[in-house]
C-alpha cells in the first residue's frame, strides 16, 4: 500500500467535471509525475489532496489516514507540503525569514506562543534555513525582499520552504515552470540530490518533459479529469493515447 | 522592518532613547506647551494604546476599527474596582487587563472569521454596539452619559479594610498614600508605557512576531506551512485588547470617569489614525502617531485671538489683523482644520507614516549623495532595523 | 499657597471651556463672544453691559480684585473626556481659577465633578438636567441655567390653557441622562394637569432621521407629542414630524400638538419655520425689556451686530456673578468664593430678582415659556415670549433630586 | 398592520437614502480601489450645494429703516430676495422650488469637485496601501467640513420643499384604508423614487454601455485595460465624478428631510460603509440590498413592540444584522472573493 | 572589453540627435523600432541598466536570458507601463516617441504586449475581452478573422475568460493582441506552463503571425524553439544587453549559449 492513496475521487465545478473518478496510489520514496493537457485536473487534484478543495465524493488517504476533511495546517503537519502553480511565499518578508517561518513551524508545531526569545538567537532554526538557502543557490539574497524576486527565484525559494520542513510528500506543481534551462536544471538537480538523499516521496505535475523525464519514477497522464495511462516514463513516451492527447508530434 | 538584522544591541539602544525621552517629558515639553501633567498622561496613555493596536494592525494586517471597546471595558473595570475594592490602581489595573482581554477574545473569535475590510466593519459593529448600549440601556452599570465615577459611598472594600475609607477630599487613586494625579500620575503611566514598549519589541523580535507578520503578508502560505493562522492572530487580538484595557484604566487611575464616548468609532479610528499617522508596524511610529494627534488637539484648540494678537503682536498693525485672521482658521475651534490637514500633509509626503516616511527621506538623500549600481537596487530592499 | 492656582501675577486667569467642534459649535462660537465680552467689562473696557444693572455690584470695573482677568478657551468637543482634558489644562496649565461653560449636560457633570476634585470653582454653562445640582450637585459647582424640572413647572400650566386638560400625549426621548429626567420631569407636570402619557419613546442619540418613531405617534391615538429632544436631534425630529403632517391632523376632535420643552434659539433657527406656534420654554430671551436684558442685548449687539443666544447669556451671567463673589469675599480662594455665592441674591441680570440657592446651587428665577413666533421681523425673531413664569411657580425642595453637595474644595 | 405598513414605507424610505449613498462608495470602491473615507463629505457638499443655491436666488436686497432701532442701535433692516422683486410671482415659485432647481446646479457642481478630488489628490492613492487612503481621505473629509463650518457655521440650515409637496400624502385611501391611516410625507416618496431612478441610472450605466464594460474591465485589471489603448485613467475620473453627483444629488434632495449642516457627512459614514460592506465591497447590487435590508430592519426593530421585549435593539440593529450577515456570509450578501480581504 | 561595449559602439556610433529617431548603425537603414541606452527601476531596485536594440520592419527578435535577468522589465518598459519606471532612454517605434507616452498611447501607437500571465480580464466573457482592444482605435482584425485563426475561442466566445484551460488562455491573449492594429508584438514567454500539443498549437500561431511579417520581440525560456522562430537575438544579463546578433549565430555559438542560456 502506497503513502497517498487517492480513491474514487470526483470533483464538479458547476456543470464541469475537473475530477472524474480519480484513483491513484503512490508508493513511498518514488517520484511520480502528473501530466496531461491544460485543464486537465492536475491542480485541482493536488488541491484536493492538500485540503484546499472538498472532493465531492471519494478518499484522499495519507499512510492509511483520511486527509480529506481536514485544513490545509493539520495535513502540512503530517508532513505534505505543497509548491504552488503561482509562488506562495511571505512577499513582505526577507528570504530567510521566508523560510525560518516553515523551519520554527516544524519545530513548534501548528501553535505556539514563543513571544519572548529573539529569532536572531536561535542558532539552529538560522543555520537550518541558511542551509536551505544555500542549496536552492539563494543564500546570496537571504536579506532581500522577497517580493522583489523574479518569478524562477520565487519558485526556487518556495521549494526551499518546502523542502526545509523535510516532509515526507512533497506535491509540486509545475516547478520549473517559467524557469530559464540553466535553473530548470539546477532545480531538477536539486531535485534529485533530495530525492538520494532523502527519499521524499513527491507527486509533480510538469508540462516540461524533460523535468519529468528526468525525475519521475512513474507518470500518470491524466486527460479530461481522468487519469487515462499509468506507467513508467518510458511506457509513457510510446503510448499512442499519451502522443495523441498530450504530446503532439513533440519529439523526446 | 527585517527581523535578522535589528540585533539585540540595537534594540537595547532604542529602548534605552526612548526610556530617557519618556522620562525627562517634564523638561523637555515645556517650551513645546506640552509639560503638564495631564497631557503627558495622556501622552504616555495613548501611545500605550497605539503600541498595543500596532502589534494587531503593524503586524497581522488585520485593521480594527473597534479597538474603543477595550478601551471602554478596560476604562469600567477600573472604576468599578475603585468602587468596589478601593483606590489602589493596581488591582485595577490587573482586572482591566483580564477583563478586556476576556472581551479581545470573545470578540475577536467571532470577527477573525473575517479578514480584510469585512474584519474591520465587525469589530465597528461590536465597538458600536458596546458604545450604544453602554450610553442607553446599560446605564445601571455604566451610568450612561454622565459616566462612571467613584463616590464617596461606594463600598471601597480594600481601602475600609485598611483604614482609609473615610476620606474627606475628592477620591483620587493611590498607591499608599501616593496619589496618582500630577506629576507621579504620569510616571506612573510613563511606567506602564515603557513597560508597554518593551513588551513590543519583543514580540517584534520573537517567533510569534514574524508568524504574525507572515499573516499579513500571505495567510494561504502559512496555512500550507503547518502553521493554523486563527490562533495566532487571535493572540495578538487579545494582547492588543489588553493593551487597550490597560490603557483605559490608566485614563481612570489618573482620572476616575469612564465615559461611554470612548468607545465610540471615532475613538477607535483615533487610534487608527495616531498608528498609520506615526508609521504602522514601527515600533516607535504608533507612540509618535499618539502624541502628534493629542499635542494637536490639547495645544492648538487652546489659542483664541489674544492669543494669537499675542503671538503676531510685533508685526505691523494692518499685516497683524491679516495674520491673526488668517492664523486664526486654524486655531482655537479651527484646530480641526489643521489636524485635517495634518493627516494630508503626512500622509501625502511621507508615505508609510511618520517614522518610516523620514527614514525613506533620509535613505533617498542618502542614495542621491552617494553612488547607485544594480546593488544599490538592493539597497532599498536589504534589512534595516526598524526604526 | 493657601488655594490652587493662587494669582501671583497683576492677572487671574478664567478658563472657558465650550464646544468649538462638534454640533453644539455654534452654540459655543455665542458662548466664547459673551466670555469675552464679560472679561472685557470686567476689565473696564467697553460700555459695562450688566455691570450697570447688576444688583448688588461690588465690582469696581478694574478687574477683579485689582487684578485685570485673562482667560484660556479650550474645546470641550461635547465630550466628557475631551472636556476634562482641556479644564485639566486650563488648570495645570494655565493656572485657571475658575471654569465655566459647556453645552451638555454629561459635559458640565463631569467637569464639575473635576472642578470639585481639583479645587476651583465651577461655574455651569448650558446645562439643563436635573442632575447637575440634583444627585452630582458639588460644593465646588454652580448652575445658573434652569433646568428640567422648571421647564415642566412652567409649561404646564401654559400648555393647559392653551390645549385644555384633557390630552394624551406621545414622548419620544433622547436616550440619555438628559433626555430621561426631562421625560420625566415634564410627565409629572402635565400628568398633573390630568393628560394622560400613551406612550414615551426612546431614541438613539443621534438618530438623524426619526421617521421610524414618527409613524406610530400617527395611528397611536395620541393628541400631542412632546420632544425631549436637543440640538440637531430636536431638529430632525421636529422638522420630520410637521412633514408627516402630525400638525394637520385632528385627533379625538382636537387639533394634534407638538411640543419642544427645551427650546433655544439657535436650535429654532435650524428647524425653520417648523417651530412657528410650538411651545417651549428656555432660559432667557433677547427680546426681554427689562433693564439688565436691554444693557446686555445693546452692549452684545453692538459689539457682534446680532442679538445673544440664551447660551451666550448664562454665560455672561455666570462670569459677572463669579467675579462678583471674588470681589465680595475678598479672595479668590475657593471656599471664600463657594460662600460668597451660596444664598446670594441678586437682580438686574434679566431674569428678575434671583436666589444662588445655598442647598444645591442652583438659581432660582423667572423662566420663559416661548413659542415659534408666526409673523418674524427678523431671523433672530423666532420665539415669542408668552409667558415670564415668577420664579415662586418654578421652585422645589432641594432634596427631591437627593445629592451631596460635599465639602468645598480649595485643592490644597 | 397599518403600523407595520408604515414602518416598511419608512424602511424602503430609509433603504432608498442608504443605497444611495452606499451606492457611490461602492462605485468608488470597486472601480478605483479606494476606500473613500470622504464620500461622506461628498454628500455633504451636495446638500451644501442645494444650500448655496438657496442662499444665491433667496439673494436679499438690505434696506436700512432709520425709524426702527434694533435693540442694540442699528437700524432694523428690510429684506426682499432680489428675485422676487425683479420677478414678482415668478421669484416666488422659483425661491418655492430651490431644491429641485439645486439639482441642476449641484450636477455640473459635484462633477467638478469630484474631477478636483481625483485628479489632485485621489489618483495619487490608487496604489498605496488602504490604510493611507484612509488616512488621506479622512483628512480630506475634515478639511471640507471645517471649511463649510467656517463659511456656514455649525448650525444646521434648514431647507423647505416645494409647498406642494410639504404635507403628507393620505396614501392608505389607494388601496381601500380609512382616510388618515396610512399618510406619508409626499417629500419622502419623491426621495423614494428619485433613489430608485438613480440607482437604476447607474446600473444601466454600467451594465449596458461599452464605457460601463470598459470601467467593469478597469476595476479587474486596470494595468491590461491600458495595454489595450485605453487611457482608463480619465474613465475612472468621470467614475469618480460620476460617484461624487450620485453622493451629491442624495444630498441635495435629502436636505428638506434632515437640515444639512457640516457635520452630516461623518454621521453617515460609519453607517454607509457598514451597509457597502454588508452588501458585499465592490458589488453594486449588494450596496442597494443591504440599504433596503437595513432601512427596513432598522424600522421594524424601532418599534415600541420590538422594543419592548428587547430594550435598546433600535440602537444596535444595524451592526447586529451587520455582524449576522458577515458570519453567515463571508463576503457580504453579493461580495466578490478575493476584494479587500487582504 | 565586454562583448556589449563593443557592440553599443559598434552599432551607435555617434549616437543621435535628439528628437530624432536613431539612426541604425548597420546597413543604414532606419530602424522601425528602438530602444536607446534604457534604464528603469522598480522603486528603488534598478534592474533594467541600459539596455540598446533595435529592430527592422517585419523582424522577429528573440530576447533570451536567465531569470531575473530582466526580459519581462524591458518588455514593460517598452510597453510604457507604470513598474518598471523608466528613468532615462529613448525609445522609437516608427518615428514615434514611446518614451514620452504613457502605456495607453503607447497602444495606440501600435505596441501590443502579451503579458506573462496572460492578464484575462475577469468577468468578461470571451468576446467581451476581445471587443475591449477595440475600443481605443486603431483596430486590427476583426472578431471573425480572429476566430478564424483562433476556432476554439469562436466556440467559446461566451465563456467567461478566465475559465479557459491554459492554453486557450494564451490564445485569447494572443488574439487580443491582435485585434488592435500591431506594430509591435511583445509576446512574453507565450509557451510557458502549456502542454506540448498546445505548445505547438501556438507555434503554428506564431509562424503565421510571422508569415503576416508583424514586427514582433519574443522572450522565452525555450530558447531553441524561440531562435528557430526569430532573425535575430538579444540576450540580457544582469539588466545589460550582453549579445546581440542574428539567431542563427547564437544557435551557432555553443559557448554563449552555454554561458547565458545553459543549453
Ligand atoms: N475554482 C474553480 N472554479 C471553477 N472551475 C475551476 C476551478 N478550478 C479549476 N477549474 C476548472 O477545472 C478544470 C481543471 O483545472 P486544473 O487547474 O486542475 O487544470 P490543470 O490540469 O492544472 O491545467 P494546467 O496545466 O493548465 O494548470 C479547468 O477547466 C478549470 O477551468
Ligand atoms: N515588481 C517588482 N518590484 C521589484 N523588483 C522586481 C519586480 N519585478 C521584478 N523585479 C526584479 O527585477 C529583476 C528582473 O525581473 P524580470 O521579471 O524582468 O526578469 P525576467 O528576465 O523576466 O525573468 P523570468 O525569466 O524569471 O521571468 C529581477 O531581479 C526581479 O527580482
Ligand atoms: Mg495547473
Ligand atoms: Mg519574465
Amino acid at each position: 500500500m502506497g503513502i497517498l492513496q487517492v480513491q474514487n475521487v470526483n470533483k464538479s465545478f458547476g456543470g464541469l467535471k475537473a475530477l472524474n473518478n480519480v484513483n491513484l496510489d503512490i508508493t513511498e520514496g518514488t517520484v511520480h509525475a502528473v501530466i496531461g493537457p491544460n485543464g486537465a485536473g492536475k491542480s485541482t487534484l493536488l488541491n484536493v489532496c492538500v485540503g484546499r478543495l472538498v472532493p465531492d465524493t471519494g478518499a484522499v488517504l495519507f499512510n492509511g489516514r483520511p486527509l480529506t476533511g481536514r485544513s490545509p495546517h493539520e495535513i502540512n503537519q503530517m508532513g505534505v507540503a505543497r509548491v504552488f502553480q503561482t509562488p506562495e511565499i511571505f512577499a513582505d518578508l526577507s528570504l530567510l525569514e521566508n523560510v525560518v517561518i516553515p523551519t520554527l513551524a516544524v519545530r513548534d508545531g501548528s501553535f505556539t506562543v514563543n513571544a519572548w526569545g529573539r529569532v536572531d538567537n536561535q542558532a539552529e532554526i538560522r543555520d537550518r534555513a541558511e542551509a536551505i538557502l544555500e542549496s536552492v543557490g539563494l543564500a546570496e539574497k537571504r536579506h532581500h525582499h522577497s517580493g522583489n524576486l523574479s518569478r524562477g527565484d520565487k519558485r526556487r525559494l518556495e521549494l526551499a520552504m518546502c523542502l526545509v520542513q523535510e516532509p515526507k510528500l512533497v506535491l509540486l506543481d509545475e516547478p520549473t515552470a517559467g524557469m530559464s534551462r540553466a535553473d530548470t536544471n539546477a532545480t531538477i538537480d536539486l531535485l534529485a540530490r533530495m530525492q538520494e538523499e532523502h527519499g521524499v516521496t513527491k507527486i509533480i505535475i510538469e508540462h516540461d518533459m524533460h523535468v519529468v523525464f528526468s525525475l519521475a519514477d512513474r507518470v500518470t497522464v491524466m486527460a479530461q479529469g481522468t487519469p487515462i495511462v499509468e506507467g513508467t516514463p518510458n511506457e509513457i513516451k510510446g503510448d499512442p493515447r499519451v502522443q495523441e492527447a498530450y504530446l503532439g508530434g513533440a519529439h523526446l | 522592518m527585517t527581523t535578522p538584522l535589528a540585533t539585540a544591541r540595537s534594540d537595547l539602544i532604542l529602548f534605552g532613547a526612548f526610556t530617557l525621552a519618556v522620562l525627562t517629558m517634564p523638561i523637555w515639553l515645556v517650551p513645546l506647551g506640552a509639560g503638564y501633567p495631564d497631557l503627558m498622561q495622556k501622552f504616555a496613555i495613548y501611545g500605550l494604546f497605539a503600541i498595543g493596536f500596532n502589534i494587531l494592525f503593524g503586524l497581522t494586517g488585520y485593521l480594527s476599527f473597534g479597538h474603543a471597546a477595550f478601551l471602554g471595558v478596560g476604562s469600567y473595570t477600573a472604576v468599578w474596582s475603585f468602587k468596589l475594592l478601593g483606590m489602589n490602581p493596581v488591582p485595577a489595573l490587573l482586572l482591566a487587563i483580564l477583563l478586556s482581554g476576556l472581551f479581545a477574545w470573545v470578540i475577536g473569535f467571532v470577527s477573525l472569521r473575517r479578514t480584510g475590510i469585512y474584519f474591520s466593519i465587525l469589530t465597528l459593529a461590536f465597538a458600536q454596539m458596546c458604545y450604544n448600549l453602554a450610553y442607553s440601556v446599560l446605564t445601571p452599570i455604566t451610568n450612561g452619559e454622565t459616566g462612571l465615577r467613584v463616590l464617596n459611598s461606594d463600598p471601597r472594600a480594600l481601602d475600609h479594610l485598611t483604614g482609609q475609607g473615610v476620606v474627606d477630599g475628592p477620591l483620587v487613586s493611590n498607591i499608599f498614600g501616593l496619589e496618582m494625579n500630577g506629576l507621579p500620575g504620569f510616571y506612573f503611566c510613563a511606567v506602564w508605557l515603557l513597560i508597554g514598549m518593551y513588551v513590543s519589541i519583543r514580540i517584534f523580535r520573537s517567533p510569534f512576531g514574524l508568524m504574525l507578520r507572515a499573516i499579513k503578508t500571505n495567510q494561504t502560505r502559512l496555512n500550507y506551512t503547518g502553521i493554523s493562522t486563527r490562533p495566532y492572530a487571535l493572540t495578538a487580538f487579545v494582547i492588543s485588547g489588553m493593551y487597550a484595557g490597560l490603557a483605559g484604566a490608566l485614563l481612570c487611575v489618573t482620572d476616575p470617569l469612564a465615559g461611554a464616548e470612548r468607545m465610540q468609532w471615532t475613538a477607535s479610528g483615533e487610534v487608527v489614525l495616531m498608528t498609520i499617522l506615526g508609521g504602522a508596524g514601527t515600533l516607535l511610529g504608533p507612540v509618535i502617531g499618539a502624541g502628534l494627534i493629542k499635542y494637536s488637539e490639547n495645544i492648538f484648540s487652546a489659542f483664541h485671538e489674544q492669543t494669537l494678537h499675542d503671538i503676531f503682536g510685533f508685526l505691523p498693525d494692518g499685516v497683524e489683523g491679516v495674520v491673526v485672521s488668517v492664523a486664526g482658521l486654524f486655531v482655537g475651534e479651527g484646530w480641526h482644520l489643521t489636524l485635517g490637514l495634518l493627516f494630508m500633509v503626512i500622509v501625502i509626503f511621507l508615505p508609510g507614516g511618520l517614522t518610516s516616511g523620514v527614514r525613506q527621506l533620509v535613505q533617498m538623500a542618502r542614495r542621491s549623495s552617494g553612488g547607485s549600481g544594480r546593488s544599490g537596487g538592493d539597497a532599498g530592499t536589504a534589512p534595516q532595523a526598524a526604526e | 499657597a493657601e488655594y490652587l492656582n493662587k494669582p501671583t501675577g497683576d492677572t487671574v486667569t478664567f478658563g472657558f471651556n465650550v464646544p468649538q467642534t462638534g454640533a453644539y459649535a455654534d452654540e459655543g462660537a455665542d458662548e466664547l463672544r459673551a466670555y469675552q465680552l464679560a472679561v472685557k467689562h470686567l476689565n473696564g473696557e467697553g460700555d459695562g453691559g450688566m455691570l450697570n444693572t447688576m444688583k448688588p455690584l461690588t465690582l469696581q470695573g478694574n478687574g477683579v480684585l485689582g487684578k485685570k482677568v485673562a482667560f484660556t478657551t479650550g474645546d470641550t468637543q461635547t465630550k466628557s473626556d475631551a472636556a476634562r482634558a482641556s479644564a485639566k489644562r486650563m488648570i495645570e496649565k494655565d493656572g485657571a481659577l475658575m471654569i465655566t461653560g459647556g453645552s451638555s449636560s454629561g459635559v458640565a457633570i463631569a467637569v464639575q465633578s473635576l472642578c470639585q476634585e481639583a479645587g476651583v470653582i465651577f461655574m455651569a454653562g448650558l446645562t439643563h438636567s436635573n442632575d447637575t445640582t440634583g444627585k452630582d450637585k458639588r460644593r465646588n459647582g454652580f448652575r445658573h441655567f434652569f433646568n428640567a424640572y422648571m421647564s415642566g413647572a412652567a409649561l404646564a400650566p401654559v400648555l393647559k390653557e392653551a390645549y385644555g386638560s384633557d390630552r394624551k400625549a406621545y414622548h419620544l426621548t433622547a436616550d440619555y441622562t438628559w433626555g430621561w429626567t426631562q421625560e420625566e420631569s415634564i410627565k409629572n407636570a402635565t400628568e398633573a394637569l390630568g393628560w394622560e402619557t400613551v406612550e414615551a419613546v426612546r431614541t438613539p442619540l443621534g438618530a438623524g432621521d426619526f421617521s421610524q418613531y414618527i409613524t406610530p405617534v400617527l395611528n397611536s391615538g395620541a393628541d400631542v407629542l412632546i420632544l425631549n429632544h436637543y440640538g440637531k436631534d430636536m431638529v430632525n425630529s421636529l422638522t420630520q414630524a410637521v412633514q408627516f403632517g402630525l400638525r394637520d391632523k385632528q385627533v379625538n376632535g382636537k387639533q394634534f400638538e407638538i411640543v419642544v420643552p427645551l427650546y433655544s434659539r439657535l436650535m429654532a433657527q435650524g428647524a425653520g419655520e417648523n417651530v412657528k406656534g410650538i411651545f417651549g420654554s428656555t432660559n432667557w430671551h433677547w427680546s426681554l425689556q427689562d433693564e439688565g436684558s436691554k444693557a446686555f442685548v445693546k452692549s452684545f449687539g453692538a459689539e457682534y451686530g446680532f442679538p445673544p443666544s440664551q447660551a451666550a447669556h448664562t454665560c455672561y451671567v455666570q462670569t459677572l456673578l463669579y467675579a462678583d463673589a471674588c470681589e465680595r469675599a475678598g479672595t479668590f480662594m475657593p471656599c471664600g468664593v463657594v460662600e460668597a455665592l451660596e444664598g446670594h441674591e441678586f437682580d438686574g441680570m434679566g431674569n428678575g430678582p434671583t436666589l444662588y440657592r445655598a442647598d444645591d446651587h442652583q438659581c432660582f428665577k423667572k423662566v420663559l415659556v416661548v413659542k415659534g413666533n408666526e409673523n418674524p421681523t427678523s431671523q433672530f425673531d423666532l420665539l415669542e415670549v408668552v409667558q415670564e413664569v415668577p420664579a415662586e411657580a418654578v421652585t422645589y425642595d432641594a432634596s427631591i433630586f437627593g445629592g451631596e453637595l460635599g465639602d468645598c474644595n480649595n485643592g490644597v | 398592520m397599518d403600523a407595520i405598513l408604515l414602518q416598511i414605507l419608512n424602511g424602503l424610505d430609509k433603504g432608498g437614502a442608504y443605497a444611495l449613498i452606499a451606492l457611490g462608495l461602492t462605485l468608488v470602491f470597486g472601480t478605483l480601489g479606494v476606500v473613500n473615507f470622504a464620500h461622506g463629505a461628498l454628500f455633504m457638499l451636495g446638500a451644501f450645494c442645494a444650500v448655496t443655491v438657496n442662499q444665491v436666488i433667496g439673494l436679499e436686497q438690505v434696506t436700512l429703516d432709520p425709524n426702527n432701532l434694533t435693540p442694540w442701535g442699528t437700524p432694523v433692516e428690510i429684506r426682499e430676495p432680489y428675485i422676487v422683486s425683479w420677478l414678482g410671482d415668478t421669484g416666488h415659485l422659483i425661491l418655492d422650488y430651490s431644491v429641485p432647481v439645486s439639482i441642476l446646479a449641484a450636477i455640473p457642481i459635484m462633477i467638478v469637485i469630484g474631477f478636483i478630488m481625483e485628479r489632485g489628490l485621489i489618483q495619487f492613492f490608487y496604489k498605496r496601501p488602504h490604510a493611507e487612503q484612509i488616512l488621506v481621505t479622512f483628512g480630506l473629509a475634515i478639511v471640507l467640513q471645517e471649511i463649510i463650518k467656517t463659511w456656514f457655521g455649525a448650525n444646521p440650515l434648514p431647507q423647505s420643499p416645494p409647498t406642494a409637496l410639504r404635507s403628507a400624502a393620505d396614501i392608505g385611501v389607494l388601496v381601500g384604508f380609512n382616510p388618515g391611516e396610512i399618510v406619508y410625507p409626499y417629500w419622502r416618496l419623491v426621495y423614494f423614487v428619485f433613489s430608485a431612478l438613480v440607482i437604476g441610472g447607474v446600473f444601466a450605466f454600467l451594465q449596458l454601455t461599452t464605457f460601463g464594460m470598459v470601467v467593469r474591465a478597469g476595476m479587474a485589471d486596470r494595468e491590461t485595460v491600458g495595454l489595450l489603448g485605453i487611457d482608463i485613467e480619465k474613465r475612472f475620473t468621470l467614475v469618480f465624478g460620476l460617484a461624487a453627483v450620485v453622493a451629491g444629488l442624495a444630498g441635495v434632495m435629502y436636505t428638506p428631510i434632515l437640515p444639512p449642516d457640516y457635520h452630516m457627512g461623518m454621521d453617515f459614514l460609519v453607517l454607509s460603509f457598514v451597509v457597502v460592506v454588508v452588501g458585499g465591497m465592490g458589488s453594486l447590487p449588494g450596496a442597494v440590498a443591504a440599504g433596503f435590508l437595513l432601512g427596513i430592519l432598522q424600522s421594524f426593530a424601532s418599534m415600541t413592540e420590538v422594543k419592548s421585549i428587547l430594550p435598546g435593539i433600535d440602537q444596535i440593529i444595524i451592526y447586529l444584522v451587520a455582524v449576522v450577515i458577515l458570519l453567515v456570509r463571508p463576503r457580504g450578501l453579493l461580495g466578490r472573493k478575493g476584494v479587500m480581504e487582504g | 572589453m565586454t562583448t556589449d561595449t563593443l557592440l553599443r559602439e559598434d552599432l551607435y556610433e555617434g549616437g543621435h540627435a535628439p528628437g530624432v529617431a536613431p539612426v541604425r548603425g548597420r546597413g543604414g537603414a532606419p530602424a522601425y523600432f528602438s530602444a536607446w541606452d534604457l534604464h528603469a527601476y522598480y522603486g528603488e531596485s534598478y534592474i533594467v541598466q541600459g539596455v540598446s536594440f533595435d529592430i527592422r520592419e517585419g523582424e522577429i527578435l528573440a530576447l533570451l536570458g536567465r531569470n531575473g535577468a530582466g526580459k519581462t522589465s524591458t518588455l514593460r518598459a517598452i510597453a510604457r507601463m507604470d513598474a518598471p519606471g523608466l528613468t532615462h532612454g529613448e525609445i522609437w517605434l516608427d518615428h514615434k516617441p514611446l518614451h514620452e507616452m504613457k502605456a495607453h498611447q503607447a497602444a495606440r501607437n501600435g505596441v501590443a504586449l502579451v503579458p506573462e500571465d496572460r492578464c484575462i480580464i475577469p468577468g468578461l466573457t470571451v468576446q467581451q475581452n476581445l471587443q475591449l482592444a477595440q475600443i481605443a482605435p486603431p483596430h486590427g482584425w476583426s472578431l471573425e478573422r480572429l476566430y478564424e485563426l483562433f476556432p476554439r475561442l469562436g466556440e467559446r466566445k461566451n465563456q467567461e475568460g478566465t475559465t479557459l484551460s491554459g492554453g486557450e488562455q494564451q490564445m485569447l491573449a494572443i488574439a487580443r493582441a491582435l485585434a488592435r492594429d500591431v506594430k509591435l508584438l511583445l509576446l512574453d514567454e507565450p509557451y510557458e506552463g502549456l502542454a506540448p500539443v498546445i505548445v505547438q498549437e501556438i507555434e503554428r500561431t506564431l509562424e503565421s503571425v510571422k508569415q503576416l511579417g508583424m514586427t514582433t520581440v519574443i522572450v522565452e525560456q525555450n530558447a531553441i524553439a524561440a531562435l528557430h522562430l526569430a532573425d535575430r537575438a538579444v540576450i540580457l544579463d544582469m539588466g545589460e544587453v550582453v549579445f546581440d546578433g542574428t539567431a542563427q549565430e547564437v544557435l551557432d555559438n555553443a559557448d554563449l549559449r552555454h554561458e547565458y542560456l545553459a543549453v
